[in-house]
Parts: structure tokens; C-alpha cells; sequence
């Protein structure tokens, strides 16, 4: 089929859907690929490298699927007859919507399924997994303490604090980065089997009485928890916020926005000097006083909320990125290396955002009404 | 009494080399263990010789001859398939 | 033969199986050993040929060729798998062997008290372990039920019959030798020992043969005080005290005890206790048995998963890695790509422990080693190493890439039960002819092993 | 005796000379302290947190000893019998000089001896370990690509490989963070002490042939090379840097400009994505490209040359370095807690710059024999 | 008494030897075995005074007490340090009864020819210990020089003496027991016994004692053979045995050979020759003895240092940590300021090895609390814990705080050889008393002693 | 040569138990445990004892005494002291 590979729209957005070696790979299935002129180059990806790697620079006429690493304008996809990518469905439907109006089907890796299988596509994992990375090493950076604890003859430093609220994929990968750099490092999450995994990680787990129920959702995710549930685990956890030297939020529920962890109430109480990196500011952020893009300063404690976390390791990320797509692309690739009309996979069927003009997912829909 | 004091003083000792000669062997060598300790239980051998040698009728020689023929499958058979067993502990050649 | 000299070689014979039993338990020596007692009893059969005053080698011709070939035969032919039957029908015949001498000893008549004694003992222990031994074999073949076969008032009965056996061999001695006496307590001591074996578990059969081995080498040493032949008196007492210590061992190694194992009555395999299905067993191992198995591989491929996380475990999976190198054996790990519960999980876990990057595999370029590869060491993993990825289409895990460790030698896996991993499926790599299952918390285990391989 | 600590001057600078538990600690053996106000804001210490200390805020007219963590202006030192602080002697010795004229005896961390005993008030030493670490973070946390292996179900990252040019204080540190966060490290030194040092931390040691003696001076410093042996170094290094994702440099000579190691056509030869940290930025940096207190990017590398690295943990460097300085003025403290005239101490004798308004410092001497 | 019991009871005693002696070589059950031992003493003891025809009890009685009271008082009084002295005293005595029976005997007369071959092995070995232990005892309480002494041609010397011992107990036999010939076997084997031993290094005495004191068990079993005691005969050819492996074991410990020992003429004692200065010695330590004081301590701290890191050895330390945690002793760590080669260098180590943060403790933390601490295990440190820090205003490390290690009671340093540390100054803590010296790779030793203490 | 047989017997038999009983003896035992076996060989306190009592002369009679308190203080002596080694691996009790 005939790919185009997308450049980002973003600013801060470096990643890239295709590297130069997917490429090669995908050409010798007899796919042919088109890449936007500079689309790799911030991800170390300069145009020769595509062209070398048998891809062609700038928008061929017809094109079968285009790639992305966020969502399109809809003049980027016309005449598409397929879009991967990561497309918000649920952060922005309205955007998907009209998307959608364009006739392509839109196949959206936020929906993929969690099935063990379908993590050789998940792009949500292997993203999370380099965001809670770089969100640890922003946490160390800003804060004015060191991790590690250090003896020296002007004394002892002791290790620093980091506690590590939401213990998903980005929050595992900052619990193990915080943990190397040898933080005293401690955790938590409200789904059941999150405890045994941070302590496989050799850190410890916060157990907060929240007196409810495992808080686990289908397929790995959280649900949304209860009014009051919710002020008792603020109140659990605020001891444990107050006396870190850096906090590293991930928490996040599909489709609804962040839940709030850490307020201003605590944020006041902490120390000045310690840091909190919000890493859920694209769906608004685990703190209250964060803003989404921005550090700021608050009573001395510094507040991070970055946008770009997963793009900071660019070329690292665009590599699991275009490994994801490329396989992804193995599942739709029908006879002749063609684009397969129907195809029978779960995985593609749950991920199809749109189909022929249609909004075709329930969660997208159910979104939908909820905000209408 | 007395006449049994030496054979008694024998058999302690030789019952304290028993205890003593194994002390910690690894699972993997139980049963060779086992049937070489058979093995050489196969003494009997000795006793099987001397009364099929003294035999006098026909029943006693048939007794004599199972208990020679008896004895010697203990005993061959009992070394051989030790061996066997024991092939194991070569070191494998390389095999790439 | 000087009958001095004769007792000297015999006191030689006895010293060559002192060595060769020592020599047996350690794995490094135990052919020499076997060698060594072997030749011991080379020497015991020509000193007795030469010395005793034998009236008709016919006989004693005929027994050696017909059960030398018979022994050969057994040897050779039987399957390594089928070695517990084997050598349960020695052992049946050694102890038939000892009863028989024992009768033609009667026969032969005019005997005293103390001859009467060892005679009665002999026949006792000989018929018991006959019978005992044919009805382990029969189990292990299968020709009989492998599983706890009783009656009930099971231990009433055998303690009739024991009582019974007893009471004819007391008026076996004191009728003076009546033969009739003696074949009474033939048959009820081997009915004693059919129903006494039945009621034991499969599993358990090696303990009871054990038992029986050593069981017969105190036959062996009555005889010996008949006969008044130092060198039964020791080489019987010899295999007496040591079958007893093996015994304990293999009990222990089983977390039982003897009495459970004997009398146990409903005693059930343990390795079966543990398969949720009764057709699969599991073949648990020990820490020993796994240690000798890495212990003499050429290569080893270390594969681990959530587990090793769970517990822990890197550096006493490094610890280990380092006991195996310096033996020479080549470790590799192959990560797969979706081990732990966190991309990169073991990652973290074997830089931790300071695992060289060197040694560390990805699933395409480990996958074509299994089949090279002697030992496969799964610890804490399971939906990787699962082959229904590869072979059920409807399993939730179809389709996603497995390391083949079931194409290895042997599989070791390291874990603390049968009970599923993430994706919640049975594993059929458990139960395959090639696995061991060390039960185990990683750490724990592994620590366990390494510790035993330093005694391999 | 009564001593004063300064406000930091730099914009960058956020260190204190003295944290409240070093004032109490000084205040219980008989010092009168008093501290400009809002000098220990930046590092976590408010103004309040030393009057609860015991010390005064605001300066007091009779000064025995004032301490400070950059070299002050004169009128900052006025009537002051002493001054303790990194002064730069080596560095800036025209400013010492102007200093000297003052009057006070001028202490300088700069020129404190490295014996094992000096250890203990070697600033040089407690601050590099900091800025070693920061220099580690910075070069993870800009480059392209993490540091740690990662295997996931969308492909294999391969370890990113790291370079420490200069293994001293900060570049074991350096290295020691880096191997932490998985990178693969590795180290050089010209001193042949180094490559045992650099080895018991688990990295490799690059051995470059530079058909040379070991360069160690006296003191464990290194010496300058020898122009031809600096152009076999370079030669020599040049694989090494130009395959590395991430190189950090800390070489540096005391009281000389710090020595060349990446040069341009290295840089340009890198892959672009990769990251320069440059540790000597305040001696010129070790990198040709390096602009000191810049981040640039050049032929796609970035090159960092922070000059605030060990004031970014503000808070434990002012806790370390305020033990340095406590334990300093044990040493000068006579009887009655009074600043002694004249000390027998090797250690002060050795790190006096100036006294009674000369310059008393052979090797300041010698720099600006060299200098005019 | 019946002399047929006296049999079994002395099979009993014999018995009680065997157990006695097999738990004396495991340190949690040495001490009953000590007490089984001494028990089959008494039994013997009362066996023979109760069963033999005793003529005057007054001369046995005396010799008793006499006896009783000198070893109370010896064992008692002797200290700790002495008891290789006293044990060569002991064996001395040993051997000088065995002879004294033989001469005994001998003046007994009336003896067939197999009574004087034993009674002129009995003089022989008893009069070659006797004097050989006293030799050795003298040395070893520094009577004597500990270095070798020996003269031109020793050996020829030596193998003259020995021949003509020899000689004398052949004419003694031949004689038909000559009083005048015994006398003469005693004194010529004595000097053997004198000069034999002066050339051996004061080092090597314990392996001469322990080989004397074989050689005296089978002196006992030849007279054993005399007086047809199976008691005598049992207990003398298991001290023979147990002894002779033990000197092959002591030996092998050293690194040496047996011959080497005994022949080598001028063995230097290896301890001393790793000393740079004579007087200064340096005790070695094995990794056993280390696992032994390290597993029996209550408390033990671990100070690292820089060649903890040279070795990598932060996993083997962390694994040993754990063998001794897991017997419940309570293990710390003391981190100096400046232990290693850069800030926090230990810190970077053991957090990668996952040393619990708890467990680390600053300089003026753990110093109050060495006094109070079994064992400080110095790993690869060596400034950080030099005395002279505190004792020597001139050293190059006046005035830095060290880590008191010297106040716990035990001291074990872990490093390669006695060279210094970075400062290039000798440490006094090496030559100390309560301190034990494994010269070892850390990473390697830290690992035999782990393995070690799994077995102590 | 017969009469022997069965001494050399029971000699072979101990002397197995000797060797099999000593194996792995960590270094801090090898003094005591040299002491213990050598208050064993001590022994030959039985032939003293025989000795002693049989003893006529003014002369055997001396030696006969010398050789039984010789042979005692080796006994005594030795056992007592072997003891003291020992105590060291009773665990040491709470100091603090
Ligand atoms: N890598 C990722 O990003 C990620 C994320 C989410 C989910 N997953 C899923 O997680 C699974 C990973 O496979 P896996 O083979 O690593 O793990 P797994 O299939 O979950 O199996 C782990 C095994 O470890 C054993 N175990 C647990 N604790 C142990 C201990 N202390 N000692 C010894 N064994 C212990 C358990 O058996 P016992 O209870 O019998 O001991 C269990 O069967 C895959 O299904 C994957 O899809 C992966
Ligand atoms: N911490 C810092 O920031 C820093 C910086 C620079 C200098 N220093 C200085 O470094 C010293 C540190 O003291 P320290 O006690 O840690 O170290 P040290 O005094 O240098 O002694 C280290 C010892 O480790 C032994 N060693 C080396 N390799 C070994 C191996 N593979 N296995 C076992 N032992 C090994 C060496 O003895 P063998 O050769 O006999 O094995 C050596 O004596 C102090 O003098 C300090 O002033 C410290
Ligand atoms: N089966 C698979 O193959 C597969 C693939 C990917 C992820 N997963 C699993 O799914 C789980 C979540 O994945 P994710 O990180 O992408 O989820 P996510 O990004 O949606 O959420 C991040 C984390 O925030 C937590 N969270 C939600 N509300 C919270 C609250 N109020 N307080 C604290 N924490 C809260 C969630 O439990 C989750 O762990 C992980 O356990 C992961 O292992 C499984
Ligand atoms: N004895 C003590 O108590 C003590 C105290 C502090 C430091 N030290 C030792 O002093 C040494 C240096 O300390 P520092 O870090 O403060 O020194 P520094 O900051 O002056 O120099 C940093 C490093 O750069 C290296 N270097 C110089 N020229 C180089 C070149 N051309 N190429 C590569 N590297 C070059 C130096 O060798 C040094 O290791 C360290 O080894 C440290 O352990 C000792």
C-alpha cells in the first residue's frame, strides 16, 4: 500500500510515526512510503536518511494510510483512505468527528485493546513506559536535592523522598528510574495488583484506607472513583505528598479527566525546594495547581505539568512508535501488500475509531454524549 | 554370648561406615545409589554359592540353582544398569 | 584356598565396597565407585568358588550363566525411564535369593538354635522383600494401579499377618527346622509384603524399595553370622546403615517422613497432588537436582519473568549466573519482550544486579538457540515460555512470539506453584517429559541451587 | 568570633555559605552569626529559618570573618579581618588581588590542600560530587535517547553510551550516575590512577595511547600535555566521542584554562541527537563549541555548558558546603571562640591567599606572573 | 567382672568415640561430642579396673589422682592463647605412657614374639612423640626458637638416627626382650623425635602435634593388638585415621604438603613470611574461620571500603549479608566520609547491590558501638580504619576520624596482601591481636566466606 | 597369621570410621578437635591401668605409676581443655 508518514504538529512534538529502518522494512513488504519533508529530523531523522531507506520526500498523490503521531488537520488526510495514529478520541471527539467526515477510516492506537497480544502495537505502552522515565529525570533535575543518599566527609546526605501517585506504565518506569538513581522511593495506585508490582520494583507501596472496593476497570485501566472515596485518599494522602522532596504523578482514567491527587493545600505544606512533576497535564493534570506546558513556582515548590514527556527521548520513542505502526500495518496489509478492506483481527476492530464517515466506537460515542 | 562378641563388633563398625559413607548426595544420584547399594546387597551371592555347593537332593538343588541364578541378576544386572544410570555425569560434548 | 587368606580377601572385597559406596554419592566419583564395589564382588564370588568345599558346580555353573545373562539382558535393554521397575526387580530378586539360601540351609538339616535364628530371620526379611519389591515394580510398570490400593481394616489385617509371620517363624526355631514351618512363613511374610507395598503411592515407591534394599542387607548380614562370614556380616550391615540413610534422604528430599511414607496407607503421590489434573504430572525437582543439571550443561539460557520481579530475585540470579561461569557453563538470558508487568521490567532488574548487557538476548536471536541449548532456566516466567501461544489459536495469549524453551534439553522452571500468570492459562510447558519444577520462591530457590551447585 | 554570610551575586547562584544548622551548631561553641537577608532563600532557608537559629539577618558593624560561596565585591568585605569562601584565586586572581587590598586575610576552599585530612573542609571536592551528578542528569535528560536498556513488545533500545572525559571528583560521580541509569559507560583520565577508579565504579576505562607518562601532578591534580601528546589524545579519542549518545566532560587543570577534548569536527561527526554536557564551562570548557552558561545546538548535537551545576541541588550543596565552612572556622577559632591570629595549621597556612593586604599564595603569584 | 560384657562395654566406649568424634568437627554439636567422648573414657576406664586382675591398686590409684589433679590444673589454669602449647604437652604425655606400658610389659616378661614386635612399636612412636611434642611445645611457648633449627646434613643425620632406632627395636625383638635394648630403642628414638622436630618452623607445629598425635592412636592400636583389647584396637586405629586426615586437612589449609612439613628442613612459617617486618605478625585467616566468627557473632559491622569497589565485590558482600541476616545476626554497615575514591562511593555501591539505606551508618554513629560489636569485617579498606589516625600526630592521616574497628572484639580485614591504602602508610590494625587477616580478592572471598558460613 | 585376621578386621573397620568421620572440618576446629582426638588416643590409660596393676618391682612399679598419670593428665587434661576451646561456639549472649 501507499503510506505517508506525517510531519507533527506540535511545537514541543518531535517523535515521528516512521523511522528510515521501519521504512526499509515495511519497503520490502512492497509497501511504498512517502514522508513529509522534515518530519524526522527533530527525532534524528534527516530526509537523506529516508530517501536512502527508499522513501520518497513530500506527499504522493495517492495515498492508502496515513501515519501520525497526533491528531491530523483534516486537509492532511484527504483523499486517505485510512489514518493510524494517535488520534485522541476520547480527549478530543469533536475533532475525531469531523476527521471522521472526511470518508477515511480512523484507526486510533489510544483504543487498542490490552490484550497480550496487542501490545506488539500498543503505542500507549511503549510511550508511557519513556514518559515515566523523563519524568523521573525531570523530578531530579528540578529538584534541589540529589536522589542518591551520599557520605562524604561534609556529611551525609540522605536519599531523597519520591513518591510516585498513579503505578501504570509511565508510573512503574519513574518508580524504576527514581529507584536507580537511588531515591527512597514509595508508591501508589488504586488498582489491587499495582502493590506487588511496585514492590517488584523494589520500592515500597502506600496503602491508603479508602475502604472501597479494588478500583480496577477492565483490560488494566482504573475506573473513576466515588466523591467521598476521593477525599478520604486526599487525606490519606497527604502525610506522604507533604514529606516527599519530589512527587511524579501519572494517574490517569481513560476518557475523563486526570484525578486529582495532589492539591494546593499540600502543595503549600511542602517543603520549599521540592518539586512535583505532573505528568497527567494532557488530560489536565493529577495536581491542582499545575498548568498543562508550564514549570512554575509555588511557595517555593516547583511544579512541572510538561506536555512533551514522551518526545524527549525522541529518537528512542520514534523507534517504538514506528514499531508499533509498522506492526499494526502487518495486520491491515492485505493480498499484494494492499490495504485490506475488512479485516477480521480484534484488534483492529476495536481500535477503528471511524469508519465510512461514521463514528463507529462506543467509548468515543458514549464520550460524545457525556459532553453534549 | 561371647562367640558372638567379634561378628557384633564387625557389624557395629561396619554399620557406622554405613551411616558415615553417605552423608549429603544430591537427588539426581538417589536411585544409582539405590541400585548400586543393591548391588552389592547382592552379597548374598556368597551364601547362595555355598548352599547351591552343598546341595544334596533334587528340590534343594532347584533351590540352589534359583538362588544362584537369583542372586546373579541381582548382582550383573544390578553393576550394569548402574553404569548405565551413571553415563549422565560425563560432561556433554559440544554439540554446536 | 588357605582359609586365612581367604578371609583376608573377602576383609578386601568389603573395603572395595566401602569405597565404591563412598565414591557413589558424589557425582564426580559414582562410576569409579560402582566400578569398585563391582570388583569387590568379583573378588568375593572366585575367594568363596575356591575356598568352600563344593560338591556340585553344575548347579552353581548353571545359576551364574543363566542369571548373568538374564542380567545382562535387563540391563541393557531396559528404557532409562524404566529404571525404578528395574531396579525394583533386583532388589525382589536379592531378597528371593536370601530366603532361598536360607531354605536349602534347612535342608541341608542339623542345624542349632542360633543357625535356626538367622534362618528365620533371613526368611522373614528375603520373602518380604520379594514379594514387596514385585509389587513396587508391578505398580511402577503400571500393570498394577499406581494409586493407593487398600481394604479396609487395611492395618488390622497387615498386623494379623505380620503377627502371623512372626509366630511361624518362632515355631520355625522351635520345631527345630520343620521345612514345613519354614514355607508357612514363606508364604504368609510374602503375603505380608503384597499388601503392605499395595496401599503406597506410586510416587513413593523408590522410598519403599530403598527400604527394602536396606532391609536385605541386614539379611545379608544374618546370613552372615550363620555362616560365619565376616564378609557378608559387613558388606550386609554396609548396605544395611547406608539404604537406611538413603532412605531418609529420599524421605526428607519428599518432605515426609518414614513412617508417613510406610504406613501412610493413603499416602498419595505428592507430584501428583499438585497437577490440578490427574493425567499431568508435574515432575517436581530439588534444588540438588537442578543444580546438577545446570552444574554439567554446556550452556544454559536463563529466562526471566514477573516472578524474579516478584521476589526479587536478580542477585541471587546473578550469584548463580557467577557459580555457573566459573564452571565453565555458558549463561545467556533472553528477555521477551512483554516479561514483568512493565516494558523493560527485567531490564531494570538484571542491571541491578550488574548483569552484562553482553549476556542478554532478544526473543529472535535466543529462539533459534533452544534446540542447542542444554538447559533452559525459567524463572518466575510463564506466559512467555507458553507454548499454547504457539499452538492453540483460541488461547488469549495466540499469537504473541514465546521463547521456546520446551525445545531445549531440559527445562528448569523456578516457581512457587502450578497456578497461572498474568493472562490466567494453564501452562503445558510444566508438564512436559523434559521439565523440572523447583517449587520455590525465586529468591529462595535460586539461592538454593547456587548453594548446591557449589557441591556438584 | 562574629561572622556574616553573604548573599550569592550570580543569577545562577543559589547556594548559601551557612545553613540554620550550621549556625546553631557555630552559635553553641561561642560564634555571633548574622547573614544578609534572603541569602539562603534560593537554597530552601528562609530568612526566618536562621533567626529561629539564632542568627541575625541584616550585616553587623564588627565583622571577624565573613564566608561566602562566590568571590565578593570589596565593599561586601569591608572591615572584615577574614573571608572565607571560594574566591577564585586562580581564576580570577586581578579581582584577589584588589580583594587583598582590603586588608583581610583571604581563605580560599580553592587552595586547600588535598591531603586526607583536608577532606573534610574541601569544598572543591563536596561541590564537584554535585555537579558531577547534575551533569549526568543534564546529559540524560537532553539527550535524544534514554539511558537504560529497554526490551518491550515494540522492539529492544539498546543501552545509550555515555563518555566521561576527566575522572576526577565530578566525572566518578558523573559516571556512577550515568551507570545508575543504565547507561553504557565509559571513562577517561590522563592521571593513571583513574582507570582503576573509574573500573571500581563498573565502567570501562578507555585507554588511549597517548605514548606519554601519567600525567598525574601533585596533590592528585593533573598537569597540562605536551602539544603533540594533546593532538595524539584527540586522535585518540575521537571514536570513542563521536560514537557516543552522550559525552560529558569535567577535565580540568588547576589554575590553568581547562584542556581541549571534543573538538568541532567531532561534534559535527556526532550523530545529531546527541548531547555534550560540558563540566569546565567556568575554566573555558573542554569543548570547542561549548559557550559557557549556554545550551546550543550544533549539526543537530547539543552542547551544554552550564555553569551552575552544583547550585542546581541547591539545597544539599549549601548543606555540604556549609559543613565545609563550619569546619573551617574550627580550625581558625582561638581561644574564646575568637578568630586566632596566626594558625600552625597546614591546611589554613596552605589555603590563605592574602594576608595583611599581599598576596601570600605562590601559585596565585605564578598565574598572574603568567597572566601580565 | 564377666569378661564378655567388659567386651560389650567396651564396644560401647568405642562407640561413644566414634560419635564422640564425629560431632567434634561441626561447631554446633563439638562441644557434646566432647562430653560423649569423655563419657566412653570413664566407661573404659571402670571396665578396666573392674575386669582385669588388678595386683596393687595403690600404684594405679596414685598414678590417678596424681594425673586427675595435673590436667585440671593445666586445662584450667593454661590461657587461651597457649592451647596449641598445651595440647603438644598432652600428646607428649600420650606417647610417653604408650612406651611406658611397653617397657612395663617388657619387664614383665615371659613374651612371645608378636607381643615384642608391638611393645617395640609402642616404644618406638611413644618415644618419638614424647619427645617430639615436648620439642614442639617448647618452641611454641618460646622456650626454644620459633625459627627453624637444624645443622649441616641434617638429613643424613636424621636418617642415621632413625635407622639405628630401628636397629635397636630389631634387636630387642631378636633379643627376646632385653631390658637393656628397650632402653636403648627409647633414648636413640627419643633424640630422633628431638631432632626431628627442631628444624620445623614454629608455624607448623600444630600439623606436627597433629601428626604425632595419629601416630600415637596407632600406637595405642598396637597394643591393642597386645593385649587383645578390641577397645584399644578400635579407639587407636580411629585416632589414627581421624588424625591423619585431619593433618592432611590442617596441611592442606596452609597450602601445603605434608612432606613439605615434616621434611622440609627449613620451612619458614607461611604467616610470618607475608610480614614486611619480623616482629609484626600478621595473623591469616581462611574463609571458614572467618565464616565461624562471623557466623556465631551477635552483631557485626561491615566497613567498606575502596577495594570493595576495585573487586565489585558489593553483590558478594550484600549476599553475605543476607546467609548472616538469615542465622539472625545483626549486620550494619559503616560508611566513612572517605571510604573509596570519591564522594558517596560506597553509597553508589551498595545501593546498587540494594543494601537496605537502614542498614548504612555515619562515622559518629557506629563509633560509640564497636565496642559492643562482635565483629568489624573491613572489606577492602584500609586508611579509613588505620590507628595511627589517632595515635600518630606525624602521619600523613593525623586528625581525620577513623572508624574504631580495633575496639570490637574480633577484627577481620578482607584484602589482598598487607600493602597500604591510598595515603601509603602501613596500618597497625593488621598486626593486632584480636585480628584476622583473609587475604583475598574481596569479590572471591566474600564468597567462600558466604559459602562457608552455610556450612558453619 | 589367622589369629590376626579378626584384630585386623576390626583395624580396618575403625580406621574407615576414622577416615569417614573427619571431612569438612573448618579451620577454627582443628585445634580442638586435634585435642578431642587425642584425648581419645588417651587410651592407653588401659593398657597403664593393666600395666600398673600387674606391676612387682620397686622399678615397674614407677613406671607403672608415671605411665597411668601420664596417661591420666592426657585424658583429663585433655578432655577438660578441649572443652574450654569449645565454649567459644556457644552463641555469645546480649552484651548490650
Ligand atoms: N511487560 C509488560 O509491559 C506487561 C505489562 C502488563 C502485563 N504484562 C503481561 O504479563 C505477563 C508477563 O509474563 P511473565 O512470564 O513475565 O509473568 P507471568 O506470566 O505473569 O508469570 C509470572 C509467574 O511468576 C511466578 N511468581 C510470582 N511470584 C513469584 C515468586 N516470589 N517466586 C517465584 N515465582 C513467582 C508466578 O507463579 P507462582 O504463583 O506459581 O509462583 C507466575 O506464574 C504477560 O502475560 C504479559 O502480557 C506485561
Ligand atoms: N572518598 C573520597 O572522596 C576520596 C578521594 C580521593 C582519595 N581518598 C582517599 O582514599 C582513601 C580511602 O580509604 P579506603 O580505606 O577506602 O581505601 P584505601 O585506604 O585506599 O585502601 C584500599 C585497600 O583495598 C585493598 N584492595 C584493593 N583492591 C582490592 C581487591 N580487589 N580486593 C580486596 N582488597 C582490595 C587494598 O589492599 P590490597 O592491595 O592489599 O588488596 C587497599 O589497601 C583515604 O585515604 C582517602 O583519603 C578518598
Ligand atoms: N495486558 C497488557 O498487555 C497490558 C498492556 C499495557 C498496560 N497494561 C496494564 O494496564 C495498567 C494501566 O496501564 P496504563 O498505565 O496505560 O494506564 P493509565 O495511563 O490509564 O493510568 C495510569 C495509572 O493511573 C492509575 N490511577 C487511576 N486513577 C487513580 C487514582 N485516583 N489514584 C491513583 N492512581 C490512579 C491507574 O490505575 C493506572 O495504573 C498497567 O497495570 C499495565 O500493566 C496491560
Ligand atoms: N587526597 C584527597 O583527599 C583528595 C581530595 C579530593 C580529590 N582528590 C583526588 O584528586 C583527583 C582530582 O580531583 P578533581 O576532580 O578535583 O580534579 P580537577 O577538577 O582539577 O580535574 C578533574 C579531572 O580532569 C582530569 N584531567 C586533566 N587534564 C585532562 C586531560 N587532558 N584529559 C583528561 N582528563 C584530564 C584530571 O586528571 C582530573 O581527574 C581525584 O582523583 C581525586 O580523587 C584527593
Amino acid at each position: 500500500m501507499e503510506i505517508h508518514v506525517l510531519s507533527p504538529t506540535h511545537p514541543w512534538e518531535r517523535r515521528v510515526a516512521l523511522t528510515p529502518d521501519m521504512c526499509r522494512r515495511l519497503a520490502q513488504k512492497g509497501h511504498r512510503i512517502s514522508i513529509s519533508s522534515g518530519a524526522g529530523t527533530a527525532a534524528g531523522y534527516p530526509d537523506d536518511s529516508y530517501e536512502e531507506a527508499g522513501a520518497r520526500i513530500g506527499r504522493q498523490p495517492d495515498v492508502d494510510l496515513v501515519v501520525c503521531v497526533e491528531p491530523p488537520r483534516l486537509e492532511e488526510i484527504s483523499a486517505a483512505r485510512a489514518v493510524l495514529g494517535l488520534l485522541d478520541p476520547l480527549g478530543a471527539p469533536t475533532h475525531l468527528e469531523k476527521l471522521a467526515g472526511g470518508g477515511a477510516a480512523l484507526l486510533a492506537f489510544e483504543l487498542v485493546p490490552r490484550t497480550t497480544r496487542a501490545q506488539m502495537v500498543d503505542v500507549l505502552s511503549s510511550q508511557a513506559s519513556l514518559a515515566g522515565y523523563e519524568a523521573a529525570l525531570e523530578a531530579a533535575a528540578r529538584c534541589d536535592r540529589i536522589f542518591p543518599m551520599l557520605t562524604t566527609a561534609a556529611g551525609t546526605l540522605r536519599p531523597a523522598v519520591a513518591l510516585i501517585l498513579g503505578a501504570g506504565v509511565a508510573g512503574l518506569q519513574a518508580i524504576a528510574t527514581a529507584r536507580r538513581l537511588g531515591a527512597s522511593v514509595s508508591g501508589f495506585d488504586v488498582r489491587a495488583a499495582a502493590a506487588e508490582q511496585v514492590e517488584s520494583l523494589g520500592a515500597s507501596f502506600i496503602s491508603v484506607d479508602i475502604e472501597s472496593q479494588d478500583a480496577s476497570a477492565s483490560g488494566g485501566y482504573a475506573r473513576e472513583l466515588a466523591e467521598d472515596t476521593e477525599s478520604r485518599l486526599l487525606a490519606g494522602l497527604y502525610d506522604h505528598v507533604v514529606r516527599a522532596d519530589a512527587v511524579i504523578t501519572t494517574a490517569a482514567i481513560p476518557g475523563r479527566p486526570a484525578p486529582r491527587l495532589v492539591t494546593e493545600e499540600m502543595v503549600t505544606a511542602m517543603r520549599p525546594g521540592a518539586v512535583i512533576v505532573d505528568g497527567a497535564a494532557s488530560t489536565g493534570g493529577n495536581c491542582d495547581v499545575s498548568r498543562p506546558g508550564e514549570t512554575i513556582v509555588v511557595d517555593g515548590v516547583t511544579v512541572s505539568a510538561p506536555l512533551d514527556l514522551p518526545s524527549r527521548p525522541a529518537n528512542h520513542a520514534s523507534q517504538l512508535f514506528a514499531r508499533n505502526v509498522s506492526n499494526y500495518i502487518d495486520l491491515i496489509t492485505g493480498e499484494d501488500a494492499s490495504l485490506a478492506a475488512d479485516v477480521d483481527d480484534d484488534i483492529v476492530r476495536e481500535s477503528t475509531a471511524a469508519r465510512g464517515g461514521e463514528l463507529t466506537h462506543t467509548r468515543i460515542n458514549a464520550v460524545l454524549a457525556g459532553e453534549g | 554370648m561371647e562367640s558372638l562378641l567379634i561378628p557384633i563388633t564387625v557389624f557395629v563398625l561396619a554399620s557406622f561406615v554405613g551411616f558415615e559413607v553417605i552423608s549429603k548426595v544430591p537427588p539426581t544420584l538417589h536411585t544409582p545409589l539405590m541400585s548400586g547399594s543393591n548391588a552389592i546387597s547382592g552379597i548374598a551371592i556368597i551364601g547362595a554359592i555355598i548352599a547351591a555347593g552343598e546341595t544334596t537332593g533334587v528340590l534343594s538343588a532347584v533351590l540352589g540353582f534359583l538362588a544362584v541364578a537369583m542372586a546373579t541378576i541381582n548382582v550383573v544386572g544390578g553393576f550394569l544398569v548402574t553404569d548405565r544410570m551413571l553415563a549422565m555425569f560425563r560432561r556433554r560434548p559440544d554439540k554446536r | 584356598m588357605n582359609p586365612t587368606l581367604a578371609g583376608y580377601l573377602y576383609l578386601i572385597a568389603a573395603a572395595l565396597f566401602i569405597v565404591g559406596l563412598r565414591r557413589l554419592s558424589s557425582p564426580a566419583t559414582a562410576r569409579s565407585g560402582n566400578q569398585l564395589a563391582a570388583t569387590g564382588m568379583l573378588v568375593a564370588v572366585i575367594v568363596t568358588l575356591a575356598d568352600r568345599q563344593i560338591l556340585s558346580y553344575w548347579v552353581i555353573l548353571a545359576g551364574l550363566v543363566v542369571g548373568s545373562v538374564v542380567g545382562v539382558v535387563l540391563a541393557r535393554r531396559v528404557e532409562m525411564t524404566a529404571m525404578p521397575q528395574l531396579v525394583a526387580v533386583l532388589n525382589g530378586f536379592g531378597g528371593g535369593a536370601s530366603a532361598l539360601v536360607a531354605l536349602v540351609e534347612l535342608g541341608a538339616g542339623d542345624d542349632g538354635t542360633r543357625t535356626l535364628v538367622t534362618v528365620a530371620i533371613s526368611v522373614l526379611i528375603g520373602a518380604v522383600t520379594f514379594t514387596g519389591s514385585m509389587v513396587a515394580f508391578a505398580k511402577l510398570q503400571g500393570l498394577v494401579r499406581g494409586a493407593p490400593i487398600s481394604y479396609p481394616g487395611q492395618r488390622w489385617g497387615d498386623l494379623l499377618l505380620a503377627a502371623a509371620a512372626l509366630a511361624a517363624a518362632i515355631v520355625l526355631v522351635a520345631s527345630g527346622g520343620e521345612m514345613v514351618w519354614a514355607w508357612t512363613t514363606v508364604a504368609v511374610t510374602g503375603l505380608l509384603g503384597v499388601t503392605r507395598v499395595l496401599p503406597i503411592g506410586g510416587a513413593d515407591m523408590p522410598v519403599v524399595i530403598s527400604f527394602l534394599n536396606s532391609a536385605s542387607g541386614l539379611a545379608a548380614s544374618a546370613a552372615g553370622f550363620v555362616i560365619e562370614s565376616n564378609a557378608l556380616v559387613i558388606s550386609g550391615a554396609l548396605v544395611g546403615a547406608a539404604g537406611f540413610i538413603l532412605t531418609t534422604i529420599m524421605v526428607k528430599a519428599m518432605n515426609r517422613s518414614l513412617g508417613d511414607v510406610l504406613f501412610g496407607a493413603f499416602g498419595v503421590a505428592p507430584d501428583q497432588a499438585d497437577a490440578d489434573d490427574s493425567e499431568k504430572v508435574a515432575r517436581r525437582a530439588t534444588p540438588e537436582d537442578v543444580a546438577i543439571a545446570l552444574a554439567y550443561a554446556r550452556s544454559v539460557v536463563v529466562v526471566p519473568g514477573y516472578g524474579l520481579a516478584v521476589a526479587q530475585a536478580q542477585h541471587a540470579m546473578r550469584e548463580l549466573e557467577e557459580s555457573l561461569t566459573a564452571r565453565g557453563v555458558d549463561v545467556r538470558y533472553a528477555i521477551h519482550p512483554v516479561a514483568g508487568r512493565m516494558p523493560g521490567h527485567m531490564n531494570v532488574l538484571l542491571a541491578e544486579a550488574d548483569v552484562d548487557y553482553e549476556r542478554l538476548y532478544d526473543l529472535d536471536d535466543i529462539n533459534r538457540d533452544f534446540p542447542h541449548t542444554d538447559v533452559a532456566l525459567v524463572v518466575g516466567a510463564n506466559d512467555v515460555v507458553n507454548p499454547l501461544a504457539r499452538e492453540d489459536p483460541n488461547s488469549p495469549i495466540a499469537g504473541m512470539p514465546i521463547l521456546d524453551v520446551d525445545r531445549a534439553d531440559t527445562v528448569v522452571v523456578v516457581k512457587r506453584s502450578l497456578s497461572p500468570g498474568f493472562a490466567g492459562i494453564d501452562n503445558p510447558l510444566f508438564y512436559l517429559e523434559n521439565t523440572m519444577m523447583l517449587f520455590a520462591d525465586a529468591r529462595q530457590g535460586l539461592a538454593e541451587v547456587t548453594a548446591a551447585v557449589k557441591d556438584a
